[in-house]
């Protein structure tokens, strides 16, 4: 069966995640990447949500990680002190995060494009993606590879990733172990070089090449070997998608008429 | 290290010392006293020019809307809000003119749809509203600060970014680990709006599902308007003391209002009205269109009761009631 | 109606218990002097409990800070935390304070009689007393009256009263306003002198004469008239105290055969 | 004011850094098994020697005694316990020889009674029990920072006083407003027990009425047993989710244990067993009366359901909860 984009990031993403987990998801992609994943390898995967709700029940995609599917027969519904106190303990593993801009050290921008005071483009904010990239064990962003996106310097440093490099999250004071782990993008799938802390290049997608992914990105990628080729989904995850996860076409754009 | 880091905007809201924390709420009462009033009167009571607004719930769901559109009806200005996941709300208080600031988590967005609402920008770009940058937990944390009667808490949010650098926080060190913590400063609105389901006439709110950080926001409001979806007897309210979310000493003005979430949703009773919504982010594309829509919806109406049956009335509610109750799919219309 | 020393002290302590103000109370004397207020003058006095009860509507004395009773048909029934929250920005006028010895500043010791290490005695601790003291508006001590209570320089201060006296609160960073206000004894009715921060004499029961106080405080007592007499409890209010709020005789004493 | 005070007491129990409480939390299962054993199971699994020990509960209201007595049983020594309005609980421990150190807001009493225990006087008097002073409010808060995931936290209470020199805690100067606050540390129980009206087989637990600070405690414990009057299926936890006062996640054990706080009140279930109270109030007036209480209603019994038939079994709990819902009247029996 043939698979669209957002459908092969999905299943990347929904790889990325362990049973018995907990993950912070956001409505869109990195809730469909949890569903799939539930659905598929990860029954016990365990949803949470930063407005409070922890482990629902799901019976349609919510529009906003507040709304009351987010706690529909959830094992619990709390306040987001509860939930956002549980993540600085440890509680939380994954946590998914998007934005307009990224750097070689994982940082994210989701708040303005140029200078603060007089931006291009403002974008909403950190919401919870501060808390969430300073709080979760492993980050995994989601984003648009384009040369535009994948800067040298972000313009604004929403959310924390390795900030200026080795040792730049313990110095500014954030708890460890914590930080960017995984990018998930329109081309393959970045991790992070354990040493340095910049971004590295994992893996490709059936018919992108490695120079695809270099002239996309706006930083030297570290390579160390041939990105291997990522598995596509199944027609078996295509079809859970399709007619259980986003059967309105939410997320695939089909119900506003794209696709 | 001498020098902590630092944010380098001035707050917009200083926190109180506990002194001057005690002081305001040492004079609030605590009789037990008929608070019901209607949304014009609680608003033109409690909200005044220049306020520095807190609003519960999460930007589209459980928002005090009716609160919010009788502050644009009586015209109040230079609101200043904590955005602390700000949606639709604060979205059509920019609309109806009422902002100047926002202490932003999450702004100018409606989360999933794709229908980018304009009104942010336009102001931003006009130079007429100014911002600075928090995040969501900081807000929950900034509340609880002020719940407890402190002036700051230390986190481990917001360090190392620009966030941090475009926010007042500060930071500090721990006395007894010597790590370094951001502290926030204790959040105390001049104004709180609250949309609760159920309230009695003196205030005591009940809350299911997620409480986001209105149990906190409730109480660091200097002064606090609930609407309710629903008033009930504080017998039923003692039948289940520790149900109550919101005690009654807390809130100042309780004004009955069904569906006073309306478009967006009450976890439980009614969900988002997404024709309302797109017909409202369409509007947001430009400027006249923006005007026009709030003419309609709020100058045009002379109440909230009016405006639900400008949108569909009761015919519309019961749809959005069995949308909620999934006996019914919604509809995706942007 | 005869009634005793126990039944005025509460009659006095309820006197000065105003209508619609919040009242920390602890089980015994406290509790039966604000019970006795909203049965007379004071029917909407809100009691609050340290453990999270706030306005419970009554049916026995409680023997604890904590049990059920405490928030019977309450208003709200919350955790310590709130309440201390509450207290702390305010919420809360009146705290009744008990202690084992007591200074000309109000300052309270319930934790050990002699040295700290090698206690001659030693008490239950603050409890609550401290948050009390450090957060009400106006703190009532309720005490025994006798010389070795009574003392220029308590052993250890538990709770705070005005510290070593004018400003000693603000110095040690306590929230203003706030601090001891009365002192009801088994002679007669302290309060505080406005400008020196110390114990004044204001009244004293029926047959007690200024002397008779002298003697039993350790202290230089502020006296700047002849105190008032204070009113005894009417019979009426005896009725109410045995029948209503103790009828069992737990605070009297009755129910183990005292009195 | 260059030197800001402090006490002089070297702390029971030291903050974990956010650090590491992320090491070790990180480390407790998500995984929903599930996790009944018996008290004697949970204890030699999850109670070591020497642990710091925080109580839920009361004092003597909603106390985990079938854990403390079977902590008793095993014979645990030199345990650290937090005081956190600490009576019947604390005292029983302390009779069973182990107990080396309390770290006192309440403690030592039983509050309303009139006869005074002689277990924690001649405990201290021989030396073989140390002390430090914290409040009630105080501890209620070291437990929300290490449920924040947070070293400490700025409160307004203890200063100038001499349960502040006798603690280990610290002060800071809030950054914004120059206040001299009272710096707590967090405080991480090795172990916490804790008893509630009804858990599932996982770990989440339902609470009513007043929760003290059990929310936090259950939260901050580096391992947390659970013991619980009736054991409900998860599909009722699910059906209610804002009640859950206590997530799975915290929890380590769940111990179906009915009258599981006996002797002490179970709130809305049964009250005081004031005769049972009396006899061990009359018991430590003695050492070798304490030891033969000890020996008679736990050495000498099997298990904590055996002890309850030797306290009167099914006729006396039923009394007990007829006097809870006030069907019946209570006896003084002191």
């Amino acid at each position: 069966m043939k698979h669209s984009l957002t459908e092969q990031m999905i299943r990347t993403a929904a790889g990325l995640l362990e049973d018995n987990k907990t993950c912070f998801v956001g409505s869109g992609l990195p809730l469909a990447a949890a569903s799939l994943a539930k659905k598929t390898h990860a029954p016990n995967l365990i949803l949470v949500f930063e407005a409070g709700g922890f482990d629902p029940e799901f019976t349609r995609l919510p529009l906003s990680v507040g709304e009351s599917i987010t706690f529909y027969h959830a094992t619990y519904a709390g306040g987001m002190d509860d939930i956002m106190g549980d993540a600085g303990k440890g509680m939380v593993d994954y946590g998914f995060l998007g934005g307009a801009q990224i750097d070689m050290y994982g940082n994210l921008n989701s708040t303005v494009i140029g200078d603060y005071f007089h931006p291009k483009a403002r974008f909403p904010g950190s919401g919870g993606a501060n808390d969430v990239g300073s709080l979760c064990f492993k980050t995994i962003a989601i984003m648009r590879h384009e040369k535009r996106r994948f800067l040298e310097h972000v313009d604004f440093i929403t959310t924390p990733g390795y900030l200026d490099g080795p040792g730049g999250r313990e110095r500014a004071g954030l708890p460890a172990p914590g930080g960017p782990w995984r990018v998930v993008t329109t081309l393959g799938m970045m991790g992070y070089d354990d040493e340095t802390k910049r971004m590295e290049l994992l893996g490709v997608y059936e018919g992108v090449t490695k120079d695809d992914v270099i002239k996309e990105t706006g930083f030297e990628l570290i390579i160390k070997a041939e990105p291997e080729i990522l598995p596509a989904p199944t027609s078996e995850e295509i079809r859970i998608f399709r007619e259980e996860i986003d059967p309105v076409g939410v997320i695939s754009g089909k119900s506003k008429g794209k696709d | 290290m001498n020098e902590l880091p630092q944010g380098d905007m001035e707050l917009a809201s200083r926190p109180l010392t506990a002194g001057e924390a005690r002081t305001w709420f040492g004079k609030k009462s605590r009789e037990q006293t008929d608070k019901r009033m209607t949304a014009k009167e609680a608003v033109e009571k409690f909200v005044h020019d220049g306020d520095y607004v807190g609003i519960g719930g999460f930007g589209h769901v459980r928002v005090p809307m009716a609160l919010i559109c009788e502050i644009v009806r009586r015209k109040k200005r230079n609101l200043r809000i904590a955005g602390h996941t700000a949606c639709h709300d604060l979205d059509f208080l920019m609309a109806g003119g009422c902002v100047s600031h926002v202490d932003v988590a999450y702004s100018f967005g409606h989360e999933l749809r794709p229908v980018r609402t304009r009104v942010g920008d336009r102001l931003i770009k006009a130079g007429k509203l100014s911002t600075q940058e928090w995040s969501n937990a900081s807000f929950s944390w900034r509340y609880k600060a002020a719940a407890m009667g402190v002036s700051f808490i230390p986190v481990k949010v917001m360090l190392g970014t620009d966030t941090f650098k475009y926010s007042g926080a500060k930071t500090v060190r721990c006395p007894f680990t010597g790590e370094i913590y951001c502290a926030l400063p204790a959040l105390y609105p001049d104004v709180v709006l609250m949309h609760v389901p159920r309230a009695d006439k003196y205030g005591n709110c009940q809350i299911e599902g997620i409480s986001i950080a209105d149990k906190d926001v409730a109480r660091a409001g200097k002064r606090v308007i609930v609407s309710a979806e629903e008033i009930i007897d504080n017998s039923a309210i003692r039948e289940n003391p520790h149900l109550t979310m919101i005690p009654y000493f807390c809130v100042d003005a309780v004004v009955h209002q069904p569906y006073g979430s309306h478009p967006c949703e009450m976890p439980g009773s009614y969900w988002f009205d997404e024709e309302v919504i797109a017909e409202y982010l369409k509007a947001t594309q430009s400027e006249e269109d923006t005007a026009a829509y709030v003419k309609k919806y709020v100058y045009d109406v002379k109440d909230f009761n009016e405006y639900l049956q400008l949108v569909g009335g009761e015919e519309k509610m019961k749809r959005l009631e069995r949308i909620e109750r999934f006996e019914e799919s919604p509809p995706y219309p942007w």
